[in-house]
């Protein structure tokens, strides 16, 4: 989809996301970038409690050791977009499939709720919309009129901001170039101030993130499963070589 | 007796649901009643060209109604006597936005930009039928899923690939 | 007619098919409403970015907004900004639900049932404005008006100081709980006590590649989290520099502390001593690479380690390690955190931290400490400085002693903010009248019997000098994104209306015709200046290229080499930190700190800030408190156990989060919930304002308010309340099983 | 194997002690007519306890109705799913009903083609069992969709969207084997059902008779008419037992194709089916003696056929737990992390409550099935029976509800609450199941007459010196 309509190179893409646990200071900003990016509905401290927030990225803290030699880490966890992904088999629908570009793609309009993604998914970064979604004027002018609004009984998950990705492909093919590398970022990317997150095409030798996919540093997320995730961590407390 | 119940009530029921359909699908395609009786015939006839009040299909997703003001700047001096021209004047008199109804609705659901449309060579006919010579707006196809796939999937490979992943269009 | 048999036709259609099948929604007629005039940046459905100054906090960030068909849809950092450089933290990105919050103030209002009843009347903003000028006016004496401000727009600061003295008023009294949490004051004192000025120092996180932070939560919320979350990245994996550590020192593991490589919990109140225990090692030993330990010496002549060591409950041998890694490093750095500035002994602490920058000979060097060059014109300079804490309670004492017939309030919220043991809540009753600028009716404006509401930041014009700055000098532009929602109007406006409507001299200090004149004037001074990333041929395309921008700033980077005053030639102060509170009767050490999403509280309002998880418990919505796994043993209470956090002052109720990472002597407590106002996002979520809680006892020497100096004790209640945990209790601790 | 040795106390009539062969056999001086009255005459008769048992059933079954409309217009968060267990109660009702509906194929076919002559008078309950369990079944992939507007989207049919169903999902398996069984079995019910209906048809008459005639589709009983039933009998009872096979498989593939720790099994397949079959005689035994008691029919539903149900259900539920042990054995002695984490929670975690629950209900039965006097003893059968039920419906919860609740990352764990619009629409398809098996109690012939007089042509009685034999002969 990045290279000129005429001579297009499909299937050459693959989107990554490089998530530097080194630069991660578990600041939220990406998750609340997330929020005003992809209208997902705020429920409240009762259903939060439940289990049934939407946060598409969530950062798990694990602690290590005792006091007073403790330490925690910070792990952003979004959709890994797995090349073999679990949960993309399992849907009577098609609501959600794997598409050409590398990502796992969910069709809001086409899931009918079975939630069988949503266990499948070994990662659960599956969210569900267990009500429907509320925004007391004027909130609802905040929405963003590229992403749709998801009632009761959907699932969503983190598309890689999509829209994000389309926006920039369209003004890049209307100027007859592709998208540089770096220039299409998600909305959490482009926020996160220590510049943790990182996106790209993983399948281009030249880009940032798949040189960084290389690092010695890099590892997935429940390897052992071999899901082959589109997500790709650094570990921290050492430096590349 | 009651089977003969039993069997108009199952008889209205099939008629209710092939006549609604048929009802919808007319409705979708049928003219909207818009604020001002405005006709495109007119104005094509007078040679202006679609991209000059629709000015924006180029550059961005949606085409772009022109605004009163654009109305104005030609209808300040031209045809100032005929009533749907002064209703018009109204609008800007009391500086208000004319309503009107969109005659192709999309749903929220779905991501749609002319621009790259026009891009890819399409020219307005080829969506909105040849509204130069409508009286009254009307949408001469029922924009649905199936309608759009008939073009995407003509496309050569591989680009056709692209254009039927649902990302495409799905938002 | 045919027309009308159409529409008819229609509904029996509509109807038919609604009832026939599910397709109505098919059958939508949709009205869309072009503009009548268009502004011609914009093109319909397109989204047009305008450049502003986020200001969620004091910072100073520059965004740029998303906005479509006249709606702001996104705030994103501004990439040209120096400061933030395209970044932005959660409370930035939740900007937005300040401007569409569903529980703004919609136009001017008077409280018609009195004050405290709730009950508002609108009044147009002509009857608004006489109101306040003739109360204005009518004052007995100009020294019966108080102006307490806050967070203030620099532009509104400076009007509003001008009309003050032009009325012969004292000087607006500047207080905000942000502000107070992470030591503004106190750091501007110790900044004119160390470099003879008053201008906050930069520290250079990017370059540095060992920092020991003493109780600075650099990444949430103290001073610039932005920026210094941005150095911190390229600190840690930029290709310019290895691989930096960074040392914590602090009684409870901060998020910060999370992400440092080392945590050391030390006493409250006795970080200053692990300062001069490493500075006395350093010395004594000769560490490192700088040969000028003999002229530092003085500095720690009366210290001894062990008893430092001892103080702060750092084993030597630990103080010694660290020592020697500080000095060795090639760019160490010291920083004073705001926790500090928390205690009685706050400012020597500071003083003794930033002593540490000397001995290792990073003042003004690379990776070091520096000041940042202020703005280009004077003008420009006056800024609102935090008040010494003496002046908020003076000012309590007058309006107890009714001595103010006119109290005037922006951008701070005293009733939620101050302690309650300061009796501000009991003091504002006995003021004639009070006046509000808030949009929003918070505690404060509760109490006020008119509410002239100013627009929220992104409605508004401004600008604003980043303190403290960065490399180089910026002045941050604001400017309206949208066009404003509601009948409200900017405080600037109301000022400079104000002068109008009240003459004499106080028009004569105030001539401009309106806020955005003011603004032009303002920065002409920048016009034409060489240092500009920008500039133009006349003053008009500047204010072009100024809002296009949004601010002004140096091409280069300019750093200003701070001197330093005579303080070093003495031994450094040393003070034991005292506590509030008898320790047989109150064991423990009350820690609040200000929470990541809602800081002091002002983000309680905005729906994505409170179901943002705190990254450290992970909690969403709700409060808590945390104690350490050993002290909720020894108490009999577990995880969402509900306890009673006593203090002598108050009580209240809270649920336990167990926490590994805070001393058993130190139960902390994060500020921002408990509002009894503010919207229904803020009331939401139960519980108790924790400044209730301490005492108002104040650091003599920076005299600020000691707000960590308050012993508690904890009682269980028996009862229960689940907190809303992103992360599962069940599984907790532990990443992966086996 | 349902041969019973001879040597019984003589306790003539007592339904509950073996007969001699003269009564098992219906060998006694009985007329043909004498039979179907006695079949039919308790149809006839509803009581007032009838009707009140069908109104509770009703308003239960109304209520359940309320509660599915309420979840539907207010979303699946009215239900007390969460992340991460986003199936719960329904999924595991589903998967008993599911169960339960094996038993009804088990006895009517296999034993059919086994020639188990005891089976005679109790394969139509089995059968209008199988029916009536796959219809509430059937019920769950609608009743926990969140959309359930848009349920057929699950059914291929051509449209221009160039949208299809995705036949890679269990889901679809499931659609595709539970309706070939529900319509397979229910053909087999009716075929079975045909000669009776003609036999009612002629001893009724007003709406009965009409009702009779219509479905007995005129019926004469011709010798070509017995033949052709025969034959398709034949034939349903070979054909039905893979499908019977198959849809207990494929439910047990909804879980064992995830990577879901403790689902992902390769067991389960055969351990679903086995446990089915399990569940389902179980069922079967108490709904017999349920209905036996109600209706009378001690006559034809006698102990030599509870005797030889119990021995199958202590068959079956020996074959359970042998499966259960080889997954289980395998799964502990594997000692992956999160599936040691898992049984651990089992045994002595939180969920080790339902788990000893499940045990214990489920082995308890079997050793004592192993008594002939429980067996024999309708009241003891029952409570064993049920008690059986119990244990598998707690042991589909465990499996569907007691994984989810854990999975490879601790810090996304969690736990489950049902609500009272789960609870209701539960007891919704126990009522409705309950409801239909009255009704049709009382329209239907619960026992297949034309069977027992069959068997009756099996045997004759010769008398050798001073000893009765029975002797059967060779037919079907």
């Amino acid at each position: 989809m990045a290279k000129d309509a005429n001579q297009s190179v499909e299937g050459s893409i693959r989107w990554a996301l490089v998530v530097d646990l080194d630069r991660c200071t578990g600041c939220q900003a990406c998750v609340v970038a997330c929020h005003a990016e992809n209208n997902m509905q705020i429920v409240g401290e009762k259903e939060a409690a439940y289990g049934r927030w939407t946060h598409w990225i969530i950062i798990h803290r694990y602690w290590e050791g005792e006091y007073p030699n403790v330490k925690a880490r910070f792990m952003p966890v979004m959709c890994q977009q797995c090349t073999e992904a679990p949960c993309e088999p399992v849907c009577p629908v098609f609501a959600t499939y794997h598409n050409e570009e590398g990502l796992n793609a969910q069709i809001y309009n086409r899931c009918i709720g079975t939630r069988f993604c949503g266990n499948a998914c070994p990662y659960k970064v599956r969210v569900y919309n267990w009500f429907r979604p509320e925004f007391p004027e004027p909130l609802a002018e905040q929405l963003n009129p590229d992403v749709s609004i998801r009632t009761r009984g959907i699932i969503e998950k983190c598309t890689f901001c999509i829209q994000r990705i389309r926006r920039t492909e369209i003004d890049a093919r209307a100027e007859g170039r592709s998208p540089a590398d770096g220039e299409i970022q998600p909305a959490c990317v482009q926020t996160c101030p220590t510049s943790a997150l990182l996106f790209g095409d993983l399948n281009d030798p030249d880009s940032r993130v798949s040189q960084l996919a290389h690092s010695h540093r890099s590892f997935r997320l429940l390897p052992e499963l071999g899901t082959d995730p589109g997500v790709i961590y650094l570990k921290g407390g050492e430096v590349n070589v | 007796m009651n089977r003969l119940w039993l069997f108009s009530f199952f008889i209205l029921s099939v008629v209710g649901v092939v006549v609604g359909i048929l009802m919808t699908r007319y409705q979708v395609l049928s003219a909207p009643e818009q604020p001002i009786a405005y006709s495109h015939k007119i104005h094509v006839e007078a040679g202006i060209q679609c991209l000059y009040c629709h000015s924006n299909p180029l550059r961005t997703d949606i085409a772009g109604i022109p605004s009163v003001k654009k109305c104005m700047g030609c209808h300040a001096v031209i045809a100032t006597d005929s009533p749907k021209v002064q209703e018009l004047s109204g609008y800007w008199e009391r500086q208000e936005p004319v309503p009107w109804v969109r005659v192709n609705p999309q749903p929220d659901f779905v991501y749609f930009s002319h621009q790259p449309h026009l891009g890819a060579g399409l020219n307005c006919e080829t969506c909105h039928g040849d509204v130069g010579r409508m009286t009254v707006t009307q949408s001469v196809v029922k924009m649905d899923m199936g309608w759009c796939l008939d073009c995407h999937l003509k496309e050569p490979q591989p680009k056709a690939t692209r254009l039927a992943d649902c990302l495409a269009c799905h938002k | 007619m045919s027309k009308k048999l159409t529409r008819r036709d229609f509904i029996k259609i509509t109807a038919g098919a609604t009832v026939a099948t599910g397709l109505a929604p098919a059958a939508r007629r949709v009205v869309i409403e072009p503009f009548v005039d268009p502004p011609e940046e914009t093109l319909p459905g397109q989204a047009t970015w305008y450049a502003s100054t986020c200001r969620q906090c004091p910072a100073g960030c520059g965004i740029v907004v998303r906005t479509i068909n006249g709606r702001a849809k996104k705030i994103e950092g501004n990439p040209l900004h120096p400061l933030n450089q395209g970044k932005l933290c959660a409370r930035g990105q939740a900007g937005l639900q300040v401007l569409y919050n569903p529980d703004r103030l919609r136009n001017a209002v008077r409280q018609s049932g009195g004050r405290g009843s709730r009950k508002y009347e609108p009044l147009y903003w002509t009857e608004a404005l006489d109101l306040l000028k003739e109360k204005v006016a009518s004052l007995s004496h100009p020294g019966r008006l108080a102006f307490l401000g806050g967070l203030m727009p620099d532009h509104v600061y400076q009007l509003t100081d001008r009309l003050l003295a032009a009325l012969g008023a004292a000087p607006a009294v500047i207080y905000d709980l942000h502000s107070t949490l992470e030591g503004r004051g106190p750091a501007q004192q110790l900044s004119q006590a160390f470099f003879g000025t008053g201008d906050l120092p930069v520290y250079d996180l990017a370059q540095s590649d060992a920092v020991f932070s003493f109780g600075a939560n650099l990444f949430e919320t103290w001073m610039s989290p932005v920026a210094q979350s941005v150095a911190f990245g390229s600190m840690r994996q930029g290709a310019l520099s290895g691989r930096g550590f960074i040392v914590q020192f602090e009684p409870r593991l901060s998020a910060t502390g999370a992400s440092a490589d080392e945590w050391v919990p030390v006493r409250p109140g006795a970080e200053g001593f692990v300062a001069l225990a490493i500075g006395r090692i350093i010395v004594e030993e000769r560490l490192g690479h700088v040969g000028s330990h003999r002229d530092h010496a003085v500095l720690y002549q009366n210290v001894d380690v062990g008893e430092m060591s001892a103080a702060s409950e750092v084993p030597v041998d630990t103080l010694r390690r660290l020592a020697k890694a500080f000095a060795d490093a090639d760019r160490a750095m010291a920083i004073p955190g705001g926790y500090l500035a928390g205690q009685q002994n706050g400012f020597a602490s500071m003083l003794a931290v930033q002593a540490l920058n000397l001995v290792v000979a990073q003042i003004g060097r690379q990776g070091g400490v520096f000041l940042s060059t202020p703005a280009p014109t004077v003008a420009l300079r006056n800024k609102p400085r935090v008040n010494p804490f003496s002046d908020v309670l003076n000012l309590i004492n007058r309006m107890n002693a009714g001595e103010v017939d006119l109290l005037i309030i922006h951008g701070t919220n005293p009733v939620y903010e101050l302690p309650a043991a300061t009796g501000f809540a009991e003091a504002i009753t006995r003021v004639p009248y009070v006046i509000s600028f808030s949009p929003f009716v918070d505690e404060t404006a509760v109490w006020a019997d008119l509410i002239l509401p100013d627009h929220t930041y992104l409605e508004s014009w401004g600008y604003q000098v980043p303190s403290p700055g960065t490399d180089r000098p910026v002045i941050s532009g604001q400017q309206p994104v949208v066009r404003p929602l509601y009948d409200t109007r900017s405080t600037a406006q109301v000022l400079i209306d104000l002068a109008a409507r009240l003459g004499g001299s106080a028009a004569e200090a105030i001539p401009w015709a309106g806020e955005e004149t003011y603004l032009q004037e303002m920065i002409t001074g920048l016009y034409g200046s060489s240092l500009g990333a920008f500039d133009a041929r006349t003053s008009a395309g500047f204010w072009t290229l100024w809002r296009q921008y949004g601010g002004w700033w140096s091409e280069k980077e300019i750093r200003r080499e701070p001197e330093i005053t005579d303080i070093v030639q003495k031994p450094l102060p040393m003070s034991a930190p005292q506590y509030f509170g008898d320790p047989e009767e109150y064991p423990f050490h009350l820690h609040l700190y200000s929470s990541i999403a809602l800081t002091d509280g002002r983000g309680a309002n905005q729906p994505w800030l409170q179901e943002t998880p705190d990254p450290m418990t992970t909690v969403q919505w709700g409060m808590w408190v945390e104690l350490n796994p050993q002290t909720a043993e020894s108490l009999g209470v577990g995880d969402d156990d509900i306890v009673l956090v006593e203090s002598p002052y108050s009580a209240l109720e809270v649920s336990v989060v167990i926490y590994p990472g805070i001393r058993p002597d130190v139960v902390a407590i994060p500020i921002g919930q408990g509002h009894q106002d503010y919207g229904r996002f803020a009331q939401a979520v139960t519980g108790s304002n924790p400044l209730g809680l301490l005492a108002p006892v104040t650091d003599p020497d920076a005299d600020s308010l000691a707000w960590g100096a308050t012993r508690v004790r904890l009682l269980p209640t028996g009862r229960k309340k689940k907190l809303a945990r992103l992360e599962s209790l069940d599984g907790q601790g532990r990443e992966s099983i086996g | 194997m349902s041969e019973a040795s001879p040597n019984q106390p003589k306790h003539a009539n007592h339904p509950d002690q073996m007969p001699e062969f003269e009564e098992r056999l219906l060998l006694a001086e009985r007329k043909d007519w004498e039979i179907n009255e006695a079949v039919l005459q308790p149809m006839f008769k509803t009581g007032r306890g009838f009707w009140i048992l069908v109104a509770i059933l009703g308003a239960i079954v109304l209520w359940g109705l309320y509660a599915w409309g309420y979840l539907i217009y207010w979303g699946m968060g009215t239900s007390g799913k969460n992340r991460p267990v986003y199936w719960a109660l329904f999924i595991t009702t589903f998967v008993f009903w599911v169960g339960i509906s094996h038993a009804g194929t088990m006895i009517s076919a296999v034993l059919r083609l086994l020639k188990a002559d005891w089976r005679r008078p109790i394969t139509r309950g089995a059968e209008a069992m199988t029916a009536f369990a796959l219809l509430m079944a059937g019920l769950y992939p609608l009743i926990h969709l969140g959309r359930v507007w848009k349920f057929y989207w699950m059914i291929p049919y051509p449209n221009n969207r160039f949208m299809w169903p995705n036949f890679q999902s269990p889901l679809m398996w499931d659609l595709v084997a539970i309706f070939t069984y529900l319509i397979g079995s229910s053909l087999y019910l009716y075929l079975a059902l045909i000669p009776d209906m003609a036999m009612a048809r002629d001893y009724t008459d007003g709406w009965r008779f009409k009702l009779y005639r219509v479905l007995a589709l005129g019926w004469r009983g011709t010798e070509a008419e017995w033949h052709k039933l025969h034959r398709a009998l034949g034939i349903f009872s070979v054909a039905i037992i893979p499908i019977f096979l198959s849809v207990h498989s494929i439910v047990s593939w909804d879980f064992a194709v995830t990577v879901q720790p403790r689902w992902h099994s390769t067991i389960f397949a055969p351990y679903f089916v086995i446990g089915a079959v399990y569940s389902g005689l179980s069922a079967l035994a108490s709904i017999l003696i349920i209905v036996r008691r109600s209706m009378r029919l001690q006559e034809f539903l006698r102990s030599e056929h509870f005797d030889s149900l119990g021995k199958l259900v202590l068959v079956a539920g020996m074959a359970w737990v042998y499966f259960w042990f080889a997954g289980f054995i395998v799964e502990w002695y594997g000692n992956e992390p999160i599936v040691r984490e898992l049984i651990h929670e089992e045994v002595s975690g939180r969920l080790a409550p339902f788990f000893y629950l499940q045990m214990s209900a489920n082995v308890i039965p079997i050793i004592l099935l192993v008594f002939k006097r429980i067996r024999t003893t309708p009241v003891l059968l029952l409570g064993t029976t049920l008690l059986v039920n119990v244990g598998m419906f707690t042991e589909r919860a465990l499996i569907v509800i007691g994984s989810l609740q854990r999975n490879d990352l601790p810090f996304n764990w969690g736990s489950y609450r049902p609500t009272w619009v789960e609870i209701s629409i539960v007891a919704m398809t126990f009522a409705g199941f309950a409801l239909l098996y009255t009704l049709f109690s009382r329209i239907i012939p619960f026992v297949p007459v034309w069977e027992i007089k069959e068997g009756r042509l099996r045997y004759t009685l010769r008398r050798i010196g001073r000893l009765l034999v029975p002797t059967a002969a060779e037919m079907e």
